[in-house]
């Protein structure tokens, strides 16, 4: 054992960032953006995720959805338990508490120059939405772009405004979907899978990148294999519990992988032999 | 901030649960710095019929129980019911083993009819009412109860475990009752007591109720290991497990 | 002043269990005078029968929250009675040493939580946290200690668990008794307090005398003050006592009374009193030095008949028990202690177990069948001993105090009912009042 | 540094001078007929003659419950790190494998400074194993004698102790011992006799195979029924986590104090084996099934910790989990004997 590290810093302290802005994206999720009050950018890349807290109520892991390409971080917080209720109260200009960033990122380096498709179920839209905006930002080293976004209800669409200037856009291409019909809506209707065909990329070429909801991985992955995309071309988002987010906790491991360090972005290939994975 | 108001009443129990609040001793007084308690028949003459929170002491076996529970019901917000009679129906569900003409007439003899003595089936709260919160044990363990009262007061769900006594009876360096070959139920129980009878040379005799997935067909196959039957493990597992979950 | 009243005192507040008070008086003339029991009626006897004899202490433990030593120590000792089971010498003096800290446990809950606002007019001991700080914080301490010590011995301050047939299944480390010890020393001081703090107050008892039968037990080999062992006596035996404890049901003479849940009783009189005013008159002579100061200060004296002064007759109670333990602690300490090992085998029989509760004399008998499965059971409490006594003291009250007006006549009946510390849980629960 | 000789009577005023001095210092007393580490009172107390404690030293190396920070609620918060020194006395040389396992994963990748810096005031006097538990297999996984990784090192020669004392930090304590002196020739080959039948006869249960072969097992065992099979009998009780001396995940959680201002945020030790380990918000459990959790317990035994330290087995077989186990299907040897067995045949 080294002295070297006695000046390391904890790992497990929270920095203190400031909502510096915030706003409702349907029922239940809560759209944030923060600044961290050191001033400093947390430097995160596409993929990664924060432990996000309030003291005295816990901490949870919340993937960013900003891209790196802009000041400040955007989070989106779901109401599902007491921490997030108590997010969900918080307004602008007061605290919260910040680890990160952690885990692995998506592929930067090795997408560029190819098409990339976009597979976002749910609230899987938000961690792609950091990749995909930071593609945007960097327009011309990637190839086609193509986001398929699938929701359940017409009620739980994220990031609307922002999905129908990207509709708008003609170096992309958006196809949306909702799983159960809805009046106000003229759109596709199904789960996301049934967009995949209409992907006009060469899919077995393209690198896929694919998020959401547990259930979502089994039936999407399927419909990539038959089209015959490369298991070391799709890049998976992977949830799990994390408490530590630093790869010691242990609870967000998956067979002999920690989400939290390997993850949460995976390339399929490296998951195949990987039981616990989908 | 106004304080949230607290109100603790009893059905049938013995009030020992009401008592670990009282234990609190030199705590009582940080806990009512807090909150307001506005009805506690055990402690206080002052009643109200305005409260956030009600602590539930006590089976329900009569039918004006039923009607009382109710109405305490419809006036609080957070319902929380308070040991193992309250969570469980605890000991008084063993009464449920029995016809209950005969019960009576066991106990009270020749005046067993007499109205005041009627009594019906015992039920654990949620089986009447809907239920927020369980502290469970019999009695209550004074430090939960004060960490469940205090993530309520800031806004937090309670941590109540869903794991076995085992988990802390191995965290406080017992040894296993089943080296000594007997029954404790600590493998099929819910945790949260700091296995306070294993540590005291005692099983556990289940206070606390199941935890939420007990495997109770391993409860009864380890049985042959350590000399016992199954008739053993029945007659422990029965007396405040009557009716809440699978049993041999 | 209106000779009317009307008195509906539904579920007593601060005591252990539900008791309602009625009383209905025109133009000075009685109606109606009632302690009634509503406690939702438990069923313990019944519900004994079928399980083994190493679960009884478990069950009826839960009879009451606020005296389950005393009822696990009478349990016990009639499972050992009917099983024939010895219990040594140190096991006897460990189990009365944790029977006294039920004692301290449960006199200083009562004198100084549900009894003490009374004596200074407050509805609870809340406001009294901030009228005298100090007097509230030295009763929490003594309670405390008295919790801490049923932990060490019982393993639990409420349904101990150390408690088996033939002995205890865990003891103390003589490093906890020497600190235990220590503790108890230390509070004696602060239990003067709590009695000076009583005694500036106890001008508020009412002056009320009534001639009634005192029971409890009796020690005489060796001369004890006892909670624990030793026969049935009273006041008014003659004759035919002391009674063995085996033979209780001859004392207690139980019936069913219309206005209760719970059984009443009565034994030379139509009506008998327990608790500590009981044990102190049957007992005085035998009590330690420092709980025969602590009499002398409020001038109890033996064959007190005023109810009200059974609160003191706690507090005498709790300086002897604090005071006998610490002599107690070095007799066992001396011998040092040694871990012991019981075998107990089933044998068909019956057993009784008799110990005086902090609020009277209880009784427990059983009968096993040849497996050590129990086949009867029979629970004598108390407080449904005291029940009976206490309607006669309202009959006798009421006539005697109804001139100060129905407010201080409700009152004055509250605070009798509460002089008899009744655990209406144990029974079932305890009083509703009603007066019709 | 060298080893040096002390005669139990010598050794016991060693330790009791240690203690005069303050020092605190963790040893392995009795605990009705079993052991454990507790802060030692008086040399006397001490009985480095024991088999196995109930829980190993790791409850000194990562504690039960362990304050990270100080908060204040809905504010900031500080780290709490005051670690006092203490001395670790009496651990066998499986348990001290596993410490030293623990350091790596603490210290690999982020930096964890609760546990290192606490690691850090540890010193560590391991002690030879002078009696074999009834489940012990530490000869089997290669962990009954160690050659470094502690402090000092102790070994019962019979009337005296050889001290094999491997670091400053070791040396330091040394000036609690009186009328030390070198090792005879004699004792050292006492010394390597007893080191040489501990290699090999501590052994209960025996693994058919090289520890080292465990990883490669592991690759093809994933679907076995053996995991079902036994994780039938299985409580999820966590008691096999509990007890072993490599099992050190956690959960963490913020208690509030009752001023509902502050509070402390904490993490106590989990188990794998728990019904809820791997439950998200919206109560999706990752590993619901028995047999899922049962067989993840073994695989991070055999595979994937050594993935991640270089490939040591976290299990050193101390037999603990064989013995905590009420339904007695905990048991590591059994199950990898029975795999090899079978992949023999196939």
């Amino acid at each position: 054992m080294c002295d070297c590290c006695s000046e390391q810093k904890d790992i497990y302290l929270p920095e203190m960032a400031t909502i510096t802005k915030r706003r409702m994206l349907n029922g239940t999720e809560l759209f944030m953006h923060l600044e961290m009050d050191s001033g400093k950018e947390l430097e995160h890349a596409p993929g990664q995720f924060v432990e996000l807290s309030i003291a005295g109520l816990g901490e949870a892991p919340i993937s960013i959805s900003s891209s790196p390409t802009q000041k400040g971080i955007e989070l989106v917080v779901r109401n599902v338990g007491s921490l997030t209720r108590a997010i969900h109260k918080l307004e602008v200009g007061q605290k919260i508490g910040v680890r990160g960033p952690f885990g692995s990122l998506y592929p930067i380096e090795q997408a560029k120059g190819k098409d990339l498709v976009f597979i976002c179920g749910g609230i899987g839209l938000v961690p792609q939405r950091s990749f995909i905006r930071y593609v945007l930002d960097n327009r011309k080293d990637y190839g086609k772009v193509t986001v398929l976004v699938g929701t359940k209800c017409y009620d739980m669409r994220l990031f609307r405004e922002e999905l129908a200037l990207w509709s708008e856009r003609r170096d992309m291409t958006l196809m949306e979907t909702i799983d159960e019909a809805h009046d106000c809506w003229n759109g596709n209707v199904g789960v996301v899978t049934t967009l995949i065909p209409k992907v006009e990329s060469d899919l077995p070429k393209s690198v896929v990148l694919v998020c959401g909801p547990p259930v979502m991985y089994k039936f999407v992955l399927m419909a990539l294999a038959e089209a015959e995309v490369p298991a070391d071309s799709i890049y998976v988002n992977l949830e799990r519990r994390m408490k530590c987010g630093v790869g010691k906790c242990g609870h967000c491991q998956i067979n002999g992988l920690y989400v939290c360090q390997d993850g949460p972005v995976f390339r399929w290939s490296d998951l195949a032999l990987v039981p616990e994975a989908i | 901030m106004t304080k949230p108001r607290v109100a603790i009443f009893d059905f049938a129990c013995c009030e020992g649960c009401q008592l670990q609040i009282v234990n609190l001793e030199e705590e009582i007084l940080d806990l009512i710095n807090v909150v307001d308690v506005v009805e506690w028949r055990e402690a206080m003459s002052e009643q109200s019929h305005e409260y956030d929170i009600a602590l539930i002491e006590g089976s329900i076996t009569r039918p004006e129980d039923e009607k009382r529970i109710e109405i305490i019901r419809s006036r609080c917000k957070i319902l929380i019911a308070l040991g193992s009679c309250a969570t469980i129906g605890g000991i008084n569900k063993l009464k449920n083993k029995f016809d209950l003409e005969e019960v009576k007439h066991c106990v009270y003899g020749k005046d067993a009819h007499m109205p005041h003595l009627e009594t019906g089936m015992t039920k654990a709260v949620h089986e009447v009412v809907n239920v927020d919160y369980k502290i469970h044990g019999c009695p209550i363990d004074r430090k939960e109860f004060a960490s469940v009262i205090r993530a309520l007061l800031v806004g937090k769900k309670p941590v109540i475990p869903d794991y076995p006594v085992c988990v802390e009876c191995k965290a406080r360096e017992n040894i296993c009752r089943y080296e000594y070959n007997e029954i404790c139920l600590g493998p099929i129980i819910r945790a949260g007591c700091g296995a306070r009878c294993p540590s005291n040379g005692f099983r556990c005799f289940g206070c606390r109720g199941y935890v939420d997935n007990p495997n109770v067909e391993a409860a009864r196959e380890v049985m042959d290991k350590y000399g016992l039957t199954v008739e053993d493990l029945r007659q422990k597992m029965v007396l405040f497990g009557c009716g809440q979950g699978p049993t041999v | 002043m209106s000779t009317n009243i009307n008195i509906n005192v539904h579920h007593v507040t601060r005591v252990e269990g539900h008791g309602n008070i009625v009383v209905n008086a025109k133009d000075g003339k009685i109606e109606k005078c009632q302690w009634q029991v509503p406690e939702a009626p438990r069923f313990f006897e019944a519900m004994v029968r079928g399980r083994s004899y190493q679960d009884i202490q478990t069950i009826v433990s839960r009879i009451c929250g606020i005296c389950s030593i005393t009822h696990s120590l009478a349990s016990t000792k009639a499972v050992e009675d009917a099983l024939g089971i010895e219990v040594s010498e140190q096991a006897d003096k460990l189990r009365i040493l944790m029977h006294y800290s039920e004692q301290l446990q449960s006199h200083s809950l009562h004198v100084g939580y549900l009894v003490a606002p009374d004596l200074f007019n407050a509805p609870s001991v809340v406001p009294l946290v901030a009228k005298a700080p100090d007097a509230v914080k030295a009763i929490i301490r003594v309670h405390r200690v008295a919790n801490n010590w049923s932990d060490l011995i019982a393993g639990r301050t409420t349904h101990p668990v150390t408690l088996i047939p033939g002995g205890l299944c865990k003891i103390p480390t003589e490093q906890q008794l020497r600190d235990l010890k220590k503790e108890l020393e230390s509070s004696v001081n602060v239990l003067v307090a709590v009695c000076e703090v009583v005694q500036s107050a106890a001008g508020n008892l009412p002056q009320f005398e009534r001639q009634t039968e005192y029971i409890s037990l009796k020690q005489t080999n060796p001369p004890t003050y006892t909670f624990y062992h030793g026969d049935i006596t009273s006041n008014d035996c003659n004759g035919d006592g002391p009674v063995n404890i085996r033979n209780w049901q001859k004392v207690a003479n139980e019936y069913v009374s219309p206005q209760s849940t719970a059984k009443w009783t009565q034994w030379h009189r139509d009506s008998y009193m327990v608790g500590a005013l009981a044990r102190f008159n049957n007992n005085a002579e035998l009590l330690s030095p420092l709980g025969k100061k602590v009499a002398d200060m409020f001038g109890l004296k033996k064959g007190n008949t005023n109810p009200f002064m059974n609160n003191v007759a706690q507090l005498v109670e709790m300086a002897h028990v604090v005071e006998t333990s610490i002599q107690m602690i070095d007799d066992l300490l001396t011998r040092g202690l040694k871990s012991e090992t019981v075998k107990v085998s089933p044998r068909a029989g019956r057993g009784s177990g008799c110990v005086e509760a902090p609020r009277g004399i209880l009784f427990h008998t059983y009968e096993f069948d040849k497996y050590g499965n129990c086949v009867y059971g029979n629970i004598c409490i108390p407080t449904n001993q005291n029940h009976a006594n206490i309607q006669k003291d309202f009959e006798k009250f009421v006539p005697e105090f109804m001139h100060l007006g129905q407010d201080a006549l409700r009152h004055g009946m509250e605070m009798l009912v509460r002089a008899y510390d009744p655990c209406i849980s144990c029974s079932t629960h305890f009083l509703n009042v009603e007066f019709v | 540094m060298s080893v040096s000789k002390l005669s139990k009577e010598q050794f016991g005023q060693f330790v009791d001078a240690m203690l005069a001095a303050d020092r605190k210092v963790i040893g392995v007393v009795a605990k009705d007929d079993r052991f454990q580490f507790d802060e030692l009172q008086s040399a006397s107390a001490l009985r480095l003659d024991y088999d196995v404690t109930i829980l190993p030293p790791k409850k000194y190396v990562l504690p039960q419950i362990e304050p990270l920070l100080q908060f204040e609620v809905g504010g900031g918060a500080q780290s709490v790190m005051n670690y006092e020194p203490m001395i670790l006395l009496g651990v066998h040389p499986y348990d001290l494998v596993a410490i030293r396992q623990m350091d790596e994963l603490f210290s690999q990748g982020e930096y964890d400074k609760h546990y290192m810096d606490r690691r850090k005031q540890i010193t560590i006097i391991a002690c030879d194993i002078a009696r074999p538990s009834k489940n012990i297999f530490a000869s089997s996984m290669e962990t009954a004698v160690v050659s470094d990784g502690y402090d000092i090192l102790i070994t019962d020669i019979g009337d005296a102790y050889l001290l094999d004392v491997a670091t400053e930090k070791g040396h330091a304590l040394m000036s609690y011992a009186k009328a030390l002196a070198p090792a005879a020739a004699a004792d050292i080959e006492k010394r390597q006799a007893i080191q040489e039948a501990n290699r090999t006869g501590l052994n209960k249960h025996k693994l058919a195979c090289k520890p080292s072969y465990l990883p490669k097992l592991m690759e093809k065992a994933y679907n076995h029924p053996v995991w079902l099979e036994k994780a039938r009998l299985c409580f999820s009780c966590g008691s096999c986590n509990q007890v072993c001396p490599t099992c050190y995940c956690f959960d963490v959680q913020d208690q509030v104090n009752w001023d509902l201002k502050t509070g402390q945020r904490v993490r106590c030790w989990d188990g794998c084996l728990l019904e809820n380990f791997a439950t998200v918000a919206g109560d999706h459990n990752f590993r619901k099934d028995r047999a899922s959790r049962f067989r993840h317990r073994l695989y991070r035994k055999a595979k994937y910790v050594p993935e991640k330290i270089g490939g040591q087995i976290a299990c050193v077989g101390c037999g603990r989990c064989i013995t905590a186990c009420v339904a007695d299907i905990a048991n590591p040897v059994t199950i990898y004997n029975r795999l090899m067995e079978e992949q023999n045949l196939g």
